[in-house]
């Protein structure tokens, strides 16, 4: 096992890797941007290196003095948590290249999933179902009417060279065809140049759904169950929760089996989140990620395995010594983001902190390196804590959620716990009648 | 100063322990004293559990003083090699651009310039030492 | 320091605690004193979610005004029963011991009596409300 | 169910009660003494009413005022938490009086239990077993040699009409008896005017282990399993686990149904704890609290149960709707009751707290009603704050216990929190080696 591991992040996540590393036995280097000195990670780490002005670019994102510091202080691995470096396959290269070990996936795996193009491919050559679509440039109308017979309507005709919306068009039935493929094809040739557009299923009312799983390099892999994520706002997860309201045991063991089956068969190993869209009963393969995820401590909380220490086993070579059987999930648990944002309008609110008092008791975990007094820079995103409560019911875990999210006291900046807290009285949301539109949706009327 | 007004200050002071009052004035056959005992206001600041000794940038007081500070993450040197004399010693003088030391990071070595003339007050930190982002390395007047 | 000036610093810190005053200038044949007390300023206070509205107890301006307060939890009433004159109205001379009102709790009655003579200025709560342990009743002059 | 609970306590306890009422949708009372004003519960509760001066007895432990709140707000039920009423059978009875619901067990079931002598004799003609002694005086030397080997040596002499250590003797072997007998009985009769003794096995270094009921008015019982609460100082709880390291399942589970099986019989229905010495694979019966009990939280850690609500429930009349089949003891559980007392002297340290700042993490649990800038008043028991933590295994609770506890900031007042560093970092404690008598025992060595 690693004797020292540099922690190459910020905030509450690299708070989180320093508490699996100090629950291990293994110190922890922090390294910190010149506005981050006081954060809480820097202070409870075992050392700490300055690497940079406030800037990201010039300090999380700061490969060459992120080495330098790991090997000024001797670190063995390297954690990238989530966002800067995480699916960075340059960076985790350079680590393998100066004798440290990369916590996460092997460096082509990372650039394998992150070529978007690639990684459908793979996926739909190993089996996992992708939204279907012609591929190709549809020529004809004609062609066009066939696909959209053999896809079923709704579909959708985008513009090859697309972006933007332009040439988008969704078609709802076969007599729509002809004069919607006639003025995608035009649009995309007054926009682009190129007038070729292919098709695809249309998903109108998708949910987010993921599955977590851990492999080692052995060969063995299991999944951690799903989360779905659907509650999103300009395509940034706000709330997530697991189990999926939407799906019962049976499609959440043939998903899981999917998954797992998926990952061995590519070889993949470490912590990763595969990602579809669920609609009428269908999953489509979204993308890989190969790193640890914002959302991962519900799946903590209703399987009751650390996921961080398993990521850093899982790197330091050790094999995977849970059985899929071993997994049970007990219970429902629900995470908010709580962003330093005007509930509102959703301008980022950086500042100084005030009084901060965290809600406490049973099954209500804080994830955050915030304190009282400190400052939230304006230089990084504007999470400062994540809320995960979890119950026997997600009735149970709803009503925590409300009590826990009523106990938070933030004051100095303004956060979104005003928005988590008439979200959880929604009816849609109580019900779990969601897709990824409906908070977009929400947050519109409630202004309305 | 008088004996009587040392005695009278010190009546005052134990008075205000007493009593336990803030402040007192006094005024008398044209002798006027004013005894106070304010509590510092304890802004409460908020410490975090575990101190770790910091790199603590020397106070500048005078402001013809500056401080060269790293520009990188890396190991410093303070000559081009090891057989080699240093590239600048205290009582130097310096002129802009011209290198005080090197940092190495990543198998290359950086050169750390002066950023004007000068003269080298004083050298921070040992060749072969790790150096963070703006650890000052030399002070100049 | 004279023995009767020490006596005057000591009234006045008294004074000042009974009072709740931060300051007293004083002045007499020649002898000018000043004693203060400052509250530490404004400690933050943490302000904790849900705030419900509380029996705030009236501010008494002048040292004159006295409140009489429920020495226990339960309904207060102002007659002793529905149908007689309330015990006491606005603008009465009251004597020291004589009952201003009943505090029921338990089946009990128990009656609130005038802690001294005086005259009542008000009556902050209703005939039949629920009272809580020093609840404001009366203001005295 | 409940509409209204009105909580007849304060501090973490009345918080605790408030958290499970409000997430099982009940309003809730707090009452308050005139300087708790301020405290947390009160500021959460939907209702507050003081009830009295800052001394106990005239707010804490005053029946009428309690009863006069809830009748004034309406409540239709009252929680006595533990300490102040809560084993208090008269104040039940008032609560019943007045129409109202006492959240506990029948109030002659408190009598019954809270009357020691009465207590071991139903425990004894129940089936558990407890010390085992004379009972009766022992009149003669040959009687005291014959209660020798009966009952095995060590034994110990104790004046009938004993207290304080007076007319005491521990007898290692039967030659030391007669001069223990007769030494015990001058003494007795010197300090209390009556020779009478008895003999009893003794125990020299038991452990404290009690079991956790929930039972039914319908005679359903079911245990959630031990608490090992040996680390004591002054007969007061310091530091409690569970599982407890000197048992193995067979024993659990034997314990366990024998308590089951004496609950039933004795026909206790609500929450209760049966608590027991333990030395040499055996338990003697030392009482049962007929209350919710302070180290709660770390059976709730390892079996997922909130055991306030199901309190609640139980007291609403609801039948208790989980078999002991569907109890499951994961991983271990800690709990440090952090005081607010100088660690190397304990005494009290009450105060204004300045900075506050809570752990946080994955199967971390604070429960506290302290807050930045509040008053631990010097009227009440000392705890400010309880810290508990799970894992999958004892040492990783260990491991997450000692990382909580270097996070943990706590300023303005001194607390035991130093103590609990040391306490996880003995080689005994690590080992699960530890008695009743340990922690004092090193508390003095540290000292020294």
């Amino acid at each position: 096992m690693f004797e020292k591991v540099l922690i190459a992040n910020r905030g509450e996540v690299a708070l989180r890797i320093h508490r699996a590393c100090r629950e291990m036995g293994i110190k922890t280097v922090a390294v910190h941007s010149v506005v981050d000195v006081n954060a809480m990670h820097v202070k409870l780490a075992d050392e700490a290196v300055c690497i940079g002005p406030a800037g990201a670019k010039e300090s999380y994102l700061n490969k060459a003095n992120i080495i330098s510091a790991a090997l000024m202080t001797g670190a063995d691995a390297i954690h990238p948590g989530y966002g800067f470096l995480s699916e960075n396959a340059d960076f985790a290269d350079m680590v393998e290249a100066h004798g440290m070990v990369w916590i996460g996936p092997k460096p082509e795996m990372i650039r394998k999933m992150g070529d978007k193009v690639e990684a459908r491919k793979l996926a739909k050559s190993f089996g996992l179902p992708v939204i279907p679509g012609s591929d190709e440039a549809v020529k004809t109308v004609l062609d066009a009417i066939q696909w959209g017979e053999a896809l079923g309507y709704p579909v959708i005709i985008k513009a090859a060279a697309g972006g933007g919306g332009k040439g988008m068009r969704v078609v709802n039935q076969a007599e729509e065809m002809e004069m919607a493929f006639t003025l995608a094809q035009n649009e995309a040739r007054s926009a682009f140049g190129n007038d070729d557009v292919y098709i695809e299923k249309y998903l109108a009312h998708p949910r987010h759904i993921e599955v977590q799983v851990l492999a080692d390099n052995y060969g063995h892999a299991i999944h951690l169950g799903e989360r779905d994520c659907s509650l999103q706002r300009n395509h940034q997860k706000i709330l997530e929760e697991t189990p999926s309201p939407a799906l019962n045991a049976e499609q959440r063991q043939s998903l899981g089996k999917m998954v797992v089956d998926f990952v061995q068969k590519v070889g993949y190993s470490n912590v990763g989140t595969v990602e579809f869209l669920y609609e009428n009963g269908q999953f489509y393969f979204m993308e890989m990620n190969t790193r640890l995820q914002v959302e991962h401590p519900i799946t903590e909380a209703i399987t009751g395995l650390d996921i961080v220490r398993e990521q850093i086993r899982l790197s330091a070579g050790q094999n995977l010594d849970i059985r899929q059987e071993d997994i049970q999930f007990n219970g429902a648990a629900i995470e908010c983001r709580i962003n330093a944002e005007n509930p509102d309008t959703f301008v980022p609110c950086p500042g100084k902190i005030g009084q901060w008092h965290v809600p406490g008791g049973l099954a209500v975990r804080v994830d955050s390196g915030m304190y009282a007094g400190c400052d939230v820079p304006s230089n990084y995103d504007s999470l400062v804590a994540k809320l995960i409560v979890s119950g026997r019911t997600r009735n149970g875990a709803l009503m925590r959620l409300r009590r826990a999210l009523g106990e938070f006291v933030i004051e100095g900046i303004s956060t979104t716990i005003p928005l988590h807290q008439e979200i959880v009285q929604s009816p849609d949301f109580i019900d779990g009648q969601y897709d990824i539109h409906w908070l977009e949706g929400f947050i519109n009327n409630r202004k309305g | 100063m008088d004996k009587q007004i040392e005695d009278i200050i010190k009546d005052l002071a134990h008075l205000l322990q007493e009593t336990g009052l803030n402040e007192i004035d006094y005024e008398k056959d044209g002798v006027r004293l004013r005894v106070a005992n304010r509590v510092a206001e304890s802004v409460p600041t908020t410490v975090v559990p575990v101190a770790k000794p910091k790199v603590e940038a020397p106070q500048v007081e005078e402001t013809q003083k500056s401080l060269v500070c790293s520009p990188i993450v890396g190991i410093v040197y303070m000559s081009p090699n090891p057989n080699a004399p240093t590239f600048v010693k205290v009582g130097d003088k310096v002129k802009a651009g011209q290198t005080l030391c090197m940092v190495e990071a990543m198998k290359t070595f950086n050169p750390v310039v002066a950023e004007k003339d000068g003269v080298i007050k004083s050298i921070l930190v040992e060749s072969g030492a790790p150096v963070e982002y703006q650890q000052p390395l030399f002070e100049m007047e």
